[in-house]
Parts: C-alpha cells; sequence; structure tokens
C-alpha cells in the first residue's frame, strides 16, 4: 500500500513534477490567450496542446517505467495538511487520451474558427481556442487532483468551461440547453462538495488516499458515498438524469460537441471510479453496483432505441453518448463481483476505462465526421444524406469505424473492453449484463448500419456541396476513428498501464 | 442539545429548502436562487464541522473555515455565470423557461 | 463613576431602541411611501445615533469609539442616500396624495 | 437554555423561516430581498460559529455581490413572471418534491449529529506549521500555503467563470463595454455618496487586506469591497465601465493567478517544491500574492456582476 | 518464419494487403483483374503447409495463431479455389460498373476472412475474421444497390451479428474455463468439456454457428443474400462464405466427449431442416433463390453428419463433414456461376451449357461417380441405417427433385436471342469450377479420404447412390407439372412472419421516446435525483 496510509507522510517521486507541469501549463494557455486576445488564441492553443501531448507521454512512459503510481506534494506539504498530485495508470490514459483528442479537435476546428479577414477579434475564435484550453485544463486538473475539494473546484472548472462551449453559436435553443446543463451541474457538484464536508466531518481528511484507510462503514460514510455518487452521474448524465444531455451535445458546434460528448462527460465519471474503487470499496454495496449497472443498462436500451429514432444525424450521435454512457457503469458491479471472490479487479476496471477511451475517440470522430456532414450538406437530416459516401469518402469510412468501435466489432477497442467485461461477468456469474452487452451492440449496429447505407446510396451529380471540405480535416477524423479502432490491438502490449499504482481492493481492507 | 448541533440541524434544513424550491420553483432565476441556499446549508455544515475541530486556542478548525471562503466565491461564480445566461437567454427569446418541448430541434444552417 | 456612565448607557440604548420601535411602527402603519420614508429614517438614524452614544462609554480604547462613530456616519449617509434614492423614484411612480 | 442558546436558537429560527419564505413566496422580487436578508442573516450565524473569515466573506459576497446581481436580474425578468407561473408543476410532484427534500434534510441532520466526538481536527496540524508561514491567521496560512492549490485553481475558476460570462456577448458587440450606461448626475445624490464613499471603502479595503494576515480578513474581503466601490461609482455614472478589449482590463485580470504561479515556480529551485515558500521570506512573498489577488479579484468580481458587453465599444 | 508460416501468413496477409492498396482511390479502381490472385496463396497452403504446425504472431497473454488441420486443409483448398474462379468471372461480369470500386473492397474483406477462418487456430483472430467476413459480406450483397439488396443487406448483417454475439460469449466461457485462459482453438473442445458451464457454452456455439450455417428455422437471410448479391459473389457466399460455421462447428465441438443427446439434437435439427429447405424450395421460381434454399438443405445435412459424429462420439466426423462441404463448395460454385452464364446464352447454345449444369446439380443428390455420390457414401458410415440413414436418404431424394427444379428455373432465364453466347471471361471460370467439382472430390477421397477406387465402385454403393436419384427424378417431373399450384412462399419464408413483429418493435420504440421525454422534464428528473439518492443512500445502508 502506499506510504501516506502506513502513517509516513507522501513524499513526492521521481517525474512528479510533470504533473504540476501537465496542471499547469493548460491553465498558463488561457490566461496567456486572454491576454494577448484576438488571433493570438489560436496560436496559443497550438502551441500548448502538442507540448502538452509531449508532456502526457513523457508521463506515461515514466509511469511505465518507474511501475507505481507517480505523485508530487505541493508546497511540500504532505496530506491531510496539504495537498498531492497522484497519477497512476487511469490517470496516465486518461490524461494522453485527453490531449490526443484535444489536438485532434483542434486541428480540426482551425477552418471554424479562424479569424475573419480584417477582423482583429471576433467572439466565437476567440473564444473557443481558449475554452479549449480552459477545458483541457480542468480535466488534468480531475486526473490529478488527490484531494477530494481540489477536485470539487476542478469539477466546477469543467462545467464552467463547458457550458459556454454548449451555446458557443449563441443560438437560442443552445442558451437553454447551456442554462439546464449549468443548473443540473451546479445541483450535482453541490451534492458532491456535502458528501465531501460529511467525509471530512467523520475523517477529518479529503485526502483520496488517506479516506481510502480511514473510512468506516458507518452513517457518515454512507451518506458521503450515496451523495457524491449522484452528485457524479447527474455531471455524467447516466440516464435518467441525461436531460441535459441531448439538446447540449447535439446543439453545440461540432468541434464543440465533440469535446464535450468525448471528454466532459468523462471527467465526472472518472471520479466515480476514483470514489467506488480507491476511495470506499468498502462502503459501497454489491446492491449499490448492480443499481448503478442497472441505470446503465437502462440507459444503453433506451438511449439505443431513441437514437434509432432520430431524424438529425447529431441528435443520434448524441443518443448514443447516452447509451455509452451506460456501458461505462457496468464495470462496478463486475468489479465488485471480482472482488468479492478475491480476485483481482483488473479486467473489470481496464475493460471500463478502455470503454471510456474507445469511446472517447470514436464519438470524438463521429461528431466531427457529422460536422463535416453538415458542412457539405448544409443540413444533417438522416433521410437526406445520398451522396455522402460520393462527396466524403473519408468522413464516411471513419463514422463507419467509429460505429464499428461503439458495435464492439474486433479488433475495436470496443471490442476489447467488452471481451474483458464480458468475461468478468461470465465469471462473476452476472449473465444478465452479457445480455444487456449483447442487446445493445446490436441495437448500436442498426443506426450505424442505416447512417452508412443513407449514405452510400449513389446520388445524381446535379447536388453541389455548399462547401468543399479541406482534406486534413476528413483526415483528422479518420485518423481518430481508425485510433478508436485498432485500439483493440492494446491487448498485444506487455503491460496493462491501467493497473500501474493501483491499490488492490481487498488490500485496502475491503469487507 | 447543544448550540451546535442547533446549527448542523439548520443546516441540514436550509439543504431541505433549497432542494423544493431547485425543484418546484419553474422561474431559472428562483432555481438559481434555491441553488444559492443549499449551497449555503452546506457551508454552514462545514462551518460547525470546523466549529467541532476548534482546538489548542483556535476558534475552529481553519481547514474546513478556508474551504468555505472558497467556496462561497465558486459559488457565487456560478451563480453570475447563471444569471448571465439567463438574462441573455431572456433577451434573445424573451422567454425565460428550462422548458422545451422540442430543444431537440436544429434549424437547417 | 462606572456607574454613571452605566446608567447612561442603559438609559441611552434603551432610548435608541425605543425610537427604532417607533420608526418600525410607523413604517408599517404611514399611509404613503414619503411617510414611511420619513419614520424610517428619522428613527433609524436618531436611535442608532443614541444606541452607539450609549455604547461609547463601555468600549476601551479611542480607535474601538471611533469604529463606533464611524459605523453611525455610514449609517447616516446610506440610510440619507436610499431613502433620497426611493423617494425619487416614489414621486416619480405615485403623484402625491 | 442558556442565553448563549437562546440567542443561537432565535437566529436560526429566522434563519430558517426566512429561507422558506424565500422559496415559497410568489413574487419573485419579494424573493430577492428575502435572500439579501437571508444572506446577512447567514453572516450572523457564520459570527456565531466563531468563522470571522467566513462570516466577512458571506456577508460580502453571499449578502451583497450575490444579491446585487439577482436584483438587476429579477428586475429585467419582471416580464417573463406570469408565464412561468404556469409551468408551475402540478400538486403531486409538489407534495413528492417537499417529501423527498424533508427526507433529506432528515437523513442529513441525523447524519451530522452522529458525527463522530472528540471530532477529527486538522487545526493542531496548523498550529504546529502556521509558525513557518509567519502569519498570525490561520484560516489565510491554509489558504495561502497548506492548500495554496484550491486557492490558485479558485482564481482560475473566477477567471474562467469570467471568460464563461463573455462568451455570451452577442457577436456584434464583442469587444464591447457591459452593463448598461448610468446616467451621469454629477450632483445626484448617488454621485455624492460615491464620492464620499468610494475613498473610504477603499482605504477599508486595504486594512482589511493588510491585517488579513495575522487577523481576520484577507484578499476576498478586500477584493470584494474593491469591487463594490467600483460598481457603486459605475452606477453613481462617475466612472464608465471599460471596454473588454482593453488590454490593461486583461492584464488586470490575470495578474494575480499569474504572480501566484511565478513565485509557485520561483519555490520549486528556492523551496523545493512548486507553491512553497522559502524559509523567512513567506509572509512577504504571501502578502505580494495577495496585493496582486486583490486587484484580479476586485476586477473579476466587479465584471461579473455587471455581465457580458451590451454596447459597442464607443461609449 | 519458414514457408508453412509465409504461405499461412500470406493466405490471409496479401487480401488485406490488397485491401489495403485500395484506400488509395487509383489502385481500389484498377484491382479487379487482380482479384482471383487474391486468394492464391491459399491454394498453395492448403497443399504444402505443414498440417498441425502452429504458427505464433501476438504475444504471451495473446497469441495470434496460424495453423492448418486436415479438415481446415481440405475447405481452405476448395474454397481458395473457388474464390480464384469467382474472382476471374467477377472480372468480366462487373466489367466497368461504377460500383466497382466497392464491390472490390467488400470482395477483399470477405476474401480474407473466408480464407482466414479456415487457418485461425486461436480464438481471438478467429473471431476478428469472421466479424471481417461479416462485414465484407453484407457490403456483397448490398452492391446491387436496390431495396431489396438493402433489405437482404440489412436482415443479414442483424443475423450476423447477433450469431456472433452468441459465439463470442461462448467462446468467452470457454476461455474462461480453459486451463491458463488459453486462447488457443486447439484447446477449446477439452476446456468446453471441463467447464462447469459445458451445455451452455455448447448451446451458444451451436447456436451462434447454426445460424451462420444457416441452420432452420434462422436460415431465412441465406435466400435473402444469396438471392440479391450479384452472381459471383452469391456463388462465393452459398459455396465458400458459408462454411465458415462448419469449420467453427468442426474445431469447437468436443465431438468425441460431449453428451450424446447434444449431438442427436443437432442432428435432427440438421436433417429436418434439409427436408423443410427442400420443400420450401420447390416453391421457389428464382433460380438463384432455388440454389440459396438447396444451399440450406445441404448445410442441415453437414451439420447434421457433425451432430451424428458427436452422438456417436467418432472423431472422424470432422474429416467427413470437410469433405461433404468441401464438395458442396465446388458444385454449389459451379451452379451459380451456370446460373450467370445460362441468362447470357442463346437457345442454340444452351444444352452444350445446360447439361454440365444439371449433372452437377443431380450430382448433389449424389449421382453416381461424382463428388455427391462419394460424400453421401462417405457420411453413410455416421447416418448408418437408423432414423438418421432414413432421413439422410430422403434428404438426397429432395435434393434431386430441388435440383431438377433448379434446372428447369434455369433454362427458362436463357437468353431470348438465339446466338446469344456468354464471354468467355464467364464461361471458362466456370467450366473450370465444374470440372473441379468432378475431379477434386476423387482426388480428396482417394487422399485425404484414405479410401480406394473399390469401395466407391461397388456395385451395392452404386445401387445405393442410383436410386433416390431414380426417385428424385420421377417426382421432379411430377414436380414441373404441378409446380405452378404449388402455394407461393415468399422468399426467406420465415423473415415474412418475423415481420408481424415490427408494429410491437415501433410500439416500444415509442414507449422508450415518452419515456425519455418525461424524464428530461426538470422536476421530474431533479425529483428522479432525490429518489436516487435515498435508493442508494438505501441500499448502501442496507448492505451492512
Amino acid at each position: 500500500m502506499n506510504g501516506a496510509m502506513a502513517g509516513i507522510p507522501e513524499a513526492t517521486t521521481a517525474g512528479g513534477f510533470l504533473l504540476v507541469l501537465m496542471l499547469v501549463l493548460p491553465v498558463l494557455g488561457v490566461l496567456a490567450a486572454l491576454v494577448l486576445g484576438g488571433r493570438h488564441a489560436r496560436r496559443v492553443a497550438m502551441l500548448a496542446l502538442p507540448l502538452g501531448l509531449v508532456l502526457a507521454v513523457m508521463l506515461g512512459a515514466e509511469l511505465v517505467q518507474s511501475g507505481q503510481k507517480l505523485v508530487y506534494v505541493l508546497g511540500g506539504w504532505s496530506p491531510p495538511l496539504g495537498i498531492a498530485l497522484r497519477a497512476d495508470g487511469l490517470s496516465a490514459v486518461m490524461l494522453l487520451t485527453t490531449a490526443l483528442i484535444l489536438l485532434a479537435v483542434a486541428v480540426y476546428g482551425q477552418a471554424d474558427f479562424r479569424m475573419p479577414e480584417g477582423a482583429a477579434d471576433a467572439r466565437a475564435p476567440f473564444m473557443f481556442w481558449t475554452l479549449l484550453l480552459a477545458v483541457w485544463g480542468s480535466l488534468n486538473a480531475v486526473f490529478l487532483a488527490g484531494d477530494l475539494f481540489t477536485l470539487y473546484v476542478a469539477l466546477e472548472l469543467l462545467t464552467f468551461a463547458g457550458v459556454p462551449l454548449v451555446c458557443l453559436d449563441g443560438r437560442p435553443e443552445t442558451l437553454q440547453a447551456a442554462l439546464r446543463y449549468l443548473l443540473f451541474a451546479l445541483l450535482g457538484s453541490v451534492l458532491y462538495m456535502l458528501g465531501a464536508v460529511l467525509l471530512y466531518g467523520a475523517y477529518g481528511t479529503l485526502d483520496i488516499a488517506l479516506l481510502a484507510g480511514r473510512v468506516r462503514p458507518e452513517p457518515a460514510a454512507f451518506a458521503a458515498a450515496a451523495l457524491m455518487t449522484v452528485g457524479l452521474l447527474a455531471k455524467t448524465a447516466l440516464f435518467p438524469l441525461h436531460l441535459w444531455l441531448p439538446p447540449a451535445h447535439a446543439g453545440a458546434p461540432a468541434a464543440a460537441s465533440a469535446v464535450l460528448s468525448a471528454l466532459v462527460v468523462k471527467g465526472s465519471f472518472f471520479l466515480v471510479i476514483r470514489l467506488w474503487l480507491d476511495v470506499m470499496p468498502g462502503i459501497v454495496t454489491p446492491v449499490a453496483g448492480q443499481l448503478l449497472a442497472g441505470l446503465g443498462a437502462a440507459a444503453i436500451i433506451v438511449g439505443n432505441l431513441v437514437a434509432l429514432r432520430q431524424t438529425r444525424l447529431k441528435l443520434l450521435i448524441a443518443y448514443s453518448t447516452v447509451a455509452q454512457i451506460g456501458y461505462l457503469f457496468l464495470m462496478f458491479p463486475l468489479a465488485a463481483g471480482l472482488s468479492a471472490m478475491q480476485l483481482p479487479n483488473d479486467p473489470a476496471v481496464t475493460g471500463g476505462l478502455l470503454q471510456a477511451v474507445s469511446h472517447a475517440t470514436a464519438k470524438a470522430a463521429m461528431f466531427m465526421g457529422a460536422g463535416l456532414i453538415y458542412a457539405t450538406l448544409g443540413h444533417d437530416r438522416i433521410a437526406d444524406l445520398a451522396g455522402v459516401g460520393r462527396q466524403l469518402p473519408m468522413t464516411l469510412l471513419a463514422f463507419a469505424l467509429g460505429g464499428i468501435s461503439l458495435v464492439g466489432l474486433p479488433p475495436a477497442g470496443g471490442f476489447l473492453a467488452k471481451w474483458l467485461l464480458l468475461s468478468t461477468a461470465l465469471t462473476t456469474g452476472q449473465w444478465w449484463w452479457v445480455v444487456v452487452m449483447v442487446a445493445g451492440g446490436l441495437l448500436t449496429s442498426a443506426y450505424v448500419f442505416i447512417v452508412v447505407m443513407r449514405a452510400l446510396v449513389a446520388v445524381d451529380a446535379e447536388n453541389t456541396p455548399k462547401m468543399v471540405v479541406p482534406r486534413h480535416r476528413e483526415a483528422v477524423v479518420l485518423a481518430l476513428a481508425s485510433l478508436s479502432f485498432l485500439l483493440g490491438l492494446a491487448a498485444l502490449l506487455p503491460v496493462d498501464i491501467v493497473q500501474i499504482g493501483r491499490p488492490q481492493p481487498f488490500a485496502a481492507g475491503l469487507r | 442539545m447543544s448550540g451546535l448541533s442547533l446549527f448542523g440541524l439548520c443546516g441540514s434544513a436550509l439543504i431541505g429548502i433549497g432542494l423544493y424550491g431547485l425543484i418546484v420553483n419553474p422561474q431559472p432565476l428562483r432555481k438559481i436562487l434555491a441553488f444559492n441556499m443549499i449551497g449555503s446549508g452546506v457551508f454552514l455544515l462545514f462551518g460547525v464541522v470546523a466549529r467541532r475541530g476548534a482546538a489548542l486556542g483556535m476558534g475552529g478548525d481553519p481547514v474546513p473555515q478556508a474551504l468555505v471562503i472558497t467556496g462561497i466565491v465558486v459559488a457565487f461564480s456560478a451563480t453570475a455565470l447563471a444569471i448571465a445566461l439567463l438574462l441573455r437567454l431572456h433577451e434573445a427569446t424573451g422567454s425565460a423557461t428550462l422548458r422545451a418541448p422540442d430543444a431537440e430541434r436544429q434549424p437547417d444552417a | 463613576m462606572s456607574l454613571l456612565l452605566d446608567a447612561w448607557t442603559v438609559v441611552a440604548v434603551s432610548a435608541g431602541l425605543f425610537f427604532f420601535l417607533a420608526g418600525t411602527i410607523g413604517l408599517l402603519r404611514f399611509p404613503d411611501t414619503l411617510t414611511r420614508l420619513h419614520a424610517l429614517t428619522k428613527a433609524d438614524n436618531l436611535g442608532l445615533g443614541l444606541v452607539v452614544l450609549g455604547l461609547l462609554p463601555q468600549v476601551d480604547g479611542v480607535l474601538a469609539g471611533l469604529k463606533l462613530i464611524c459605523v453611525w456616519l455610514l449609517v447616516l449617509l446610506a440610510g440619507s442616500t436610499a431613502s433620497q434614492l426611493i423617494a425619487r423614484v416614489a414621486r416619480r411612480s405615485e403623484p402625491p396624495a | 437554555m442558556s442565553p448563549t442558546l437562546l440567542v443561537d436558537g432565535g437566529l436560526l429560527a429566522m434563519v430558517v423561516l426566512v429561507a422558506m419564505w424565500t422559496i415559497l413566496v410568489r413574487d419573485s422580487f419579494a424573493a430577492v430581498i428575502g435572500y439579501a436578508c437571508y444572506g446577512l442573516l447567514l453572516a450572523f450565524a457564520w459570527v456565531r460559529l466563531a468563522a470571522i473569515d467566513a462570516a466577512l466573506t458571506e456577508a460580502a459576497i453571499g449578502g451583497g455581490l450575490t444579491s446585487v446581481l439577482l436584483i438587476r436580474a429579477v428586475v429585467r425578468l419582471r416580464a417573463t413572471e406570469a408565464s412561468a407561473q404556469l409551468e408551475a408543476p402540478g400538486r403531486t410532484l409538489r407534495f413528492g418534491a417537499a417529501v423527498l427534500s424533508i427526507a433529506v434534510a432528515v437523513a442529513l441532520g441525523a447524519v451530522v449529529l452522529g458525527l463522530p466526538d472528540p471530532a477529527p481536527s486538522l487545526a493542531p496540524q496548523v498550529a504546529e506549521h502556521i509558525a513557518s508561514t509567519g502569519l498570525g491567521n490561520a484560516v489565510t496560512a491554509v489558504l495561502l500555503s497548506f492548500r495554496a492549490i484550491d486557492t490558485l485553481l479558485e482564481a482560475v475558476v473566477l477567471i474562467y467563470a469570467l471568460v464563461a460570462v463573455w462568451a455570451l456577448t452577442p457577436d456584434r458587440l464583442w469587444g464591447g463595454r457591459p452593463g448598461p450606461k448610468y446616467a451621469d448626475d454629477p450632483n445626484g445624490m448617488l454621485a455624492y455618496m460615491a464620492r464620499l464613499l468610494a475613498p473610504l471603502g477603499i482605504v477599508v479595503a486595504i486594512y482589511v487586506f493588510w491585517v488579513g494576515a495575522d487577523l481576520p480578513g484577507g484578499k476576498f474581503q478586500a477584493g470584494t469591497l474593491l469591487a463594490a466601490m467600483w460598481l457603486l461609482t459605475i452606477m453613481a455614472g462617475l466612472t464608465d465601465v471599460p471596454p473588454i478589449s482593453r488590454r490593461w482590463l486583461r492584464i488586470a485580470l490575470v495578474a494575480g493567478t499569474v504572480v501566484f504561479l511565478a513565485i509557485g515556480f520561483a519555490g520549486v529551485p528556492l523551496a523545493g517544491a512548486f507553491l512553497a515558500y522559502p524559509e523567512g521570506v513567506a509572509k512577504p512573498l504571501i502578502l505580494i500574492i495577495e496585493a496582486a489577488s486583490m486587484v484580479s479579484i476586485a476586477v473579476t468580481l466587479g465584471l461579473l456582476v455587471i455581465g457580458p458587453p451590451e454596447r459597442s465599444e464607443s461609449p | 518464419m519458414n514457408t508453412t508460416g509465409l504461405l499461412l501468413g500470406a493466405t490471409v496477409g496479401l487480401p488485406l494487403a490488397m485491401l489495403l492498396a485500395c484506400v488509395w482511390q487509383p489502385l481500389r479502381e484498377r484491382m479487379l483483374p487482380w482479384l482471383a490472385l487474391g486468394a492464391v496463396p491459399g491454394l498453395f497452403a492448403s497443399w504444402f503447409a505443414m498440417r498441425g504446425e502452429l504458427i505464433v504472431f501476438g504475444n504471451a497473454q495473446v497469441p495470434l495463431a496460424l495453423a492448418i488441420d486436415r479438415p481446415g486443409g481440405v475447405l481452405l483448398g476448395v474454397a481458395a479455389l473457388l474464390w480464384i474462379a469467382g474472382g476471374a468471372y467477377a472480372t468480366t461480369y462487373l466489367g466497368d460498373k461504377s460500383s466497382r470500386g466497392h464491390f472490390v473492397v467488400c470482395w477483399l474483406m470477405t476474401l480474407a476472412g473466408c480464407l482466414g477462418v479456415f487457418v485461425a487456430a486461436d480464438m481471438a483472430s478467429f473471431y476478428t475474421l469472421l466479424a471481417l467476413l461479416s462485414v465484407g459480406t453484407t457490403g456483397l450483397v448490398l452492391s446491387e444497390g436496390t431495396p431489396r439488396s438493402y433489405r437482404a443487406g440489412a436482415i443479414y448483417i442483424g443475423m450476423a451479428l447477433f450469431a456472433e454475439s452468441l459465439i463470442l460469449a461462448g467462446m468467452v466461457l470457454t476461455v474462461v474455463s480453459a486451463p491458463g485462459n488459453s486462447l488457443l482453438i486447439s484447446a477449446a473442445p477439452a476446456a468446453i468439456d471441463a467447464s462447469p458451464w459445458r451445455i451452455e457454452i455448447l448451446v451458444l456455439l451451436i447456436a451462434g454457428f447454426g445460424i451462420k450455417a444457416g441452420l432452420v428455422p434462422l436460415h431465412f437471410w441465406i435466400p435473402l443474400a444469396h438471392g440479391a448479391a450479384p452472381v459471383p459473389a452469391s456463388a462465393l457466399l452459398s459455396g465458400a462464405v458459408v462454411k465458415a460455421a462448419v469449420i467453427g462447428l468442426i474445431r469447437f465441438m468436443p465431438i468425441e466427449s460431449a453428451p450424446w443427446a447434444v449431438g442427436a439434437t443437432v442432428a435432427l435439427l440438421g436433417l429436418l431442416g434439409a427436408l423443410y429447405a427442400v420443400l420450401v424450395g420447390i416453391t421457389q421460381s428464382h433460380p438463384k433463390t432455388v440454389l440459396a434454399y438447396s444451399s440450406v438443405s445441404q448445410m442441415g445435412v453437414i451439420v447434421a453428419i457433425i451432430g451424428m459424429g458427436t452422438a456417436a462420439g467418432d472423431g472422424s466426423a470432422r474429416l467427413i463433414a470437410a469433405f461433404y462441404a468441401a464438395n458442396h463448395v465446388l458444385a454449389k460454385g459451379a451452379l451459380f456461376l451456370a446460373v450467370g452464364v445460362i441468362g447470357l446464352t442463346g437457345a442454340r447454345r444452351l444444352p452444350a451449357v445446360l447439361l454440365p449444369a444439371a449433372v452437377i446439380a443431380v450430382g448433389l443428390g449424389g449421382l453416381p461417380l461424382t463428388g455427391g455420390a462419394l460424400t453421401k457414401e462417405v457420411a453413410k458410415s455416421l447416418m448408418g441405417d437408423g432414423p438418421a440413414g432414413v432421413l439422410a436418404t430422403l434428404s438426397a431424394i429432395g435434393t434431386t427433385v430441388l435440383m431438377l427444379h433448379f434446372v428447369f428455373c434455369v433454362r427458362a432465364t436463357a437468353a431470348d436471342d438465339d446466338d446469344a453466347r456468354a464471354p468467355a471471361g464467364l464461361v471458362v471460370p466456370w467450366l473450370v469450377t465444374a470440372a473441379a467439382s468432378i475431379v477434386v472430390p476423387w482426388a480428396l477421397y482417394l487422399t485425404a479420404g484414405g479410401y480406394s477406387l473399390p469401395d466407391a465402385l461397388a456395385p451395392k454403393a452404386l445401387w445405393a447412390a442410383l436410386w433416390p436419384i431414380a426417385v428424385g427424378s420421377l417426382l421432379a417431373f411430377g414436380l414441373a407439372r404441378w409446380q405452378p399450384k404449388l402455394p407461393r412462399i415468399p422468399e426467406g419464408d420465415v423473415v415474412a412472419a418475423l415481420g408481424r413483429l415490427t408494429p410491437a418493435a415501433a410500439a416500444l420504440s415509442a414507449y422508450c421516446a415518452s419515456a425519455d421525454a418525461l424524464a428530461r422534464r426538470w422536476p421530474v428528473a431533479s425529483l428522479t435525483l432525490l429518489c436516487l439518492l435515498m435508493l442508494l443512500a438505501g441500499v448502501t445502508v442496507g448492505g451492512h
């Protein structure tokens, strides 16, 4: 177990400073963009994002090399008095995914958000680039912070960065969607905060690692678990708490939707993992896990069925996100089941995180693809997609690959995730989740098939594209989709990065 | 029953009241107000926690007190953003409601 | 000596409280905005003033005393400004009866 | 039944009653006014909890600025009141909401009463280490030293929020001046008060900031005061809001955070860790950070209250 | 890496490489003539690759292994042969249709998948190639671009993915219960046999592969798909692609040890399905559809062989099934190709074309000296003379009827212009396949099967093969008279019945939509949130 728990104050590990850099770099970017303003915002972003990617890779390498979690004790004050940044496998993977997707989105967004000629400054471009950095900063904080209150602040940062992305183009209905999102997210975060307060009241610390050692099964812990979980569910838009997601994700500009759907919802989901697996594995009961996964199952079925009814591409994708979020929550009863059998819960956790990553990449690609289709046709009515196959072959291919990843066909990341979750579900004798996963996969394949079919219909040449999409934008989308499609090959990696530096649940005093 | 537990109960009550308002009040403005009320209730509870931790001549555990200050400021920023958003919505549509029968409709281009 | 001061405090503060009471009643009972304002401002300026005067002997140190007086002056300023503004609005909205 | 318990009981009863009224009252304007009173009462509650810093903050921000925001909003939204009332949920929903809210409150109360005794506390650790920060105010020590990252991120929160508010600007007004133009009536009552109050307020603010190191007070409270004074002069028409495109304004916004980060990074070589202060010079450094932050906080809070640009740049 | 590895690698690698090349537009446009090439490594592999040698690519946890066993080799060889012929055939058939880019891509995907499953030795790559196969096949089915093909394609991909989900579940269970979670297929039968979920696994796998093999009543996608695809494609689908299911069953079924009941059930299902398919088939009039139903019937027999083998615990069933399937690959392929040829042939040359087609067709029924007769001869050892034997004979008769019915149908489709002649580009590949379908079964019978000529030429055997044909022919000519009076069963019989479910599905989705709308109203959502809060707290407390 880590030192903090054994009473020895935790110390900064080698490469810990990388964590600080990951945390601060985006913030510096935001500040620079704000001061320089105008067309410099884009330059700042295009400078910071690749740098951040490099940092993330270095961090990952450091982690793999050292084989244990990286820690940085801020200000030299070790918890509980101070705050430590920590990065284990989960964090590293998410950091890398985030940097990668944001970079892709940035390249993609070049065309949509460049300063109009002549104008020294314009709202939308400036905001897009600044908010991109802002989202990045908040997510990094979520992935790195080791303190529940710091995480609360990080969550709020994430909300404040996400909301304006929803209504970036200022259309009334997007304003309303943004307001819904903001209010519900605030409700969620205040509940989370309340949970944190109770934990402090009971255990006198907010540090994740210390709490893991101190929480006992008692009312305060139960209440905190319930409050924080539900608060985070509201922010993650797990069915039936998804009221804000479809209009918000469907209404935002494509690039923004990609960020929101792929990354922003993952932030709060990540905290649920932390909470359930690292902080209070002994508190959340198997039944609670079943409850969470039950909601996930409902999300999968309802989300997919409603997605099938949609007439607009972006709404379809948004509802598919609702369903895919459901998949993420299947991991909890499975992990619990494994721990109950005194087995390491690696497969379930790895599967869950892999699901998150492959969905992130696939969904980002699909939303950006939808954006290109919208730009080309001037609409995104699924019924009238004919001809897209000719005009945007790469985009369509990307959409198909992303779809395959969502369906979970090999060698896509979705498949590996499915394989892991399936095998866990079967070893722990929870066959009903298998049924859900299979049914969800079939429903998903249905709408992916429909969209691809519509787009493949050849059309007589006279319909002229509203605007000719530059190749490189298609290429970015395709690259992201292919990444998601080939993610399954991660099984060939020698080491399971996700598991580095994770406490083994039953070692952490589980039941 | 000590005075401190009174504060604790008061905080809980405020949270309950705020939740009720957040659910039933149709106007977004009133929801924002209710959210602030929940927030202040939570902070009050934190204050109680701090007060319970009084030691060594300190009136209370300074850590929660500091966190409350941070929390208040964060809540204020949230309120400011929410209200700006609300006013913008009103300016754009002439109405201020969350009820959206066709929020999903997406006009072409 | 201290007894006298204490007595003075008691008298002044209770007088102040009385004015507060009167002001509140006026606020509730008077017919229109202007008269209500009149009652309010008058009463609580005077009331607060008396309370402050009453408390002055009780404070230790000149600085604290000055602070108290500052409070009074600030309230005077705020109260008068506020009532002025309200009165303006009132005059615009409701014709003098 | 001790008198203090009586006082507390009365105070808290009033808080709860005002809160209920604020939520239940039909007219939104009344609700907002109710909320302002609620904020002030709460400040007293904080005093009773021996959390003077929190009390000041609650009074200044919770009671003050938030109320200003709400009042501006409710006046603008007058027209929508009637139509909104039609959307009020039905009786069953209200009943369900009531039941659940009460249930939550009760459960919560039970949990709070059940918190362990003696309560865990970091006060001893703070007391042990506060010397090395050279500060007298433990809260400030926590904010600026032990948990500096929270404070840093919080400054970032304010900036993000402002960016988000500005993102709502209509495209044609981008870079323009926030808020409406307030009639400048040089011999008006408000102008008079502003002239009188603003200098005083600024002095008080600086005082609050300065004592913050050792006594209750600090950059938030001071910054809020400054913001209030700024708003006052603006509403009095003595000054106008600068266009958001102004470079100096942007710099003022980020100054606090930048200084904080700079000193934080300086700590890496000098004190061995990010956000650590070299032995001995901790207090001056912290004061520098606080000074810079105070300005940034004042500007940010002010602009947050005023909202997104509503006028083109030309005054 | 020795020749074996090279060949096996190339079997999958070359088609994939060609597929990759197709990413580039110009290459894609020029790829058509080279399609035939894609299957050549497979052919060589089937001859020269060492039996049972394991070629591992991946790493320790996930060994991506290729290997070739006897049944796999047999199937691989004939399939590759058909793919080559089909590729050549397609080159002429498509000419410069605008859709050829799409066709080529799907063809290569299917090719890679189809040959791949015969040499895949671990479950991961087996499943991957299976998925690739389904996706590619869907593309082929769709390539006509007509509403009919869309319907067929939709149903095909649906069924295929459903089947694969079942197979996946089965495989996962197998791996979980295999020692050291080995992914190797060779370890599968033992693992299944030892698994606590033996029956579940068997049901899942049999159901999954059954669907892919077109086992009645889940066969309905076959007539639709094979009917809708362009001729060369449907030849491959009906000939080669469906055999993926056969190899799956051969490799996974613990034939020696599985319970008798399982085997018997499978056999019964297969044989009944075989007869049912014949009955539906004779009511059809479109030649390709008739052939498709015959495929359903033949696959039924093959599955039945495996079933009987399982019931008897006789491992030789593997090779026999493979042999039977191999014969079907070539015969059915030749017949499908014939449909395209005959459609372009005028009355004058018709006999020259129709005769060999007829011979092969009746051969499927077991005409002496043809592959059909040999396979049936070999299968007898398993079918025995019990009820299974009777059913098998019945199916032979039925097949004869169906095949003659096909001959009649296909004759009707001959070109109107008497002098019309099919282009050589179609005729040659067809003739090659036809010839192969006569010769290869003999070769296999004598080499891989290890039988000798006398067995085949024994008068008893000849008679046993002949009399069902005779009966069948009589019936067939009777049918030719009465066929118009038979009820018209819609293409893909069962699916028409399933069509009735659509309103129910619509209702369900409408219900979900309204539920979604309700859940997304603010008061409801926030109330739900509180309920969840209490519920979660409740179960948490309750759990301790």
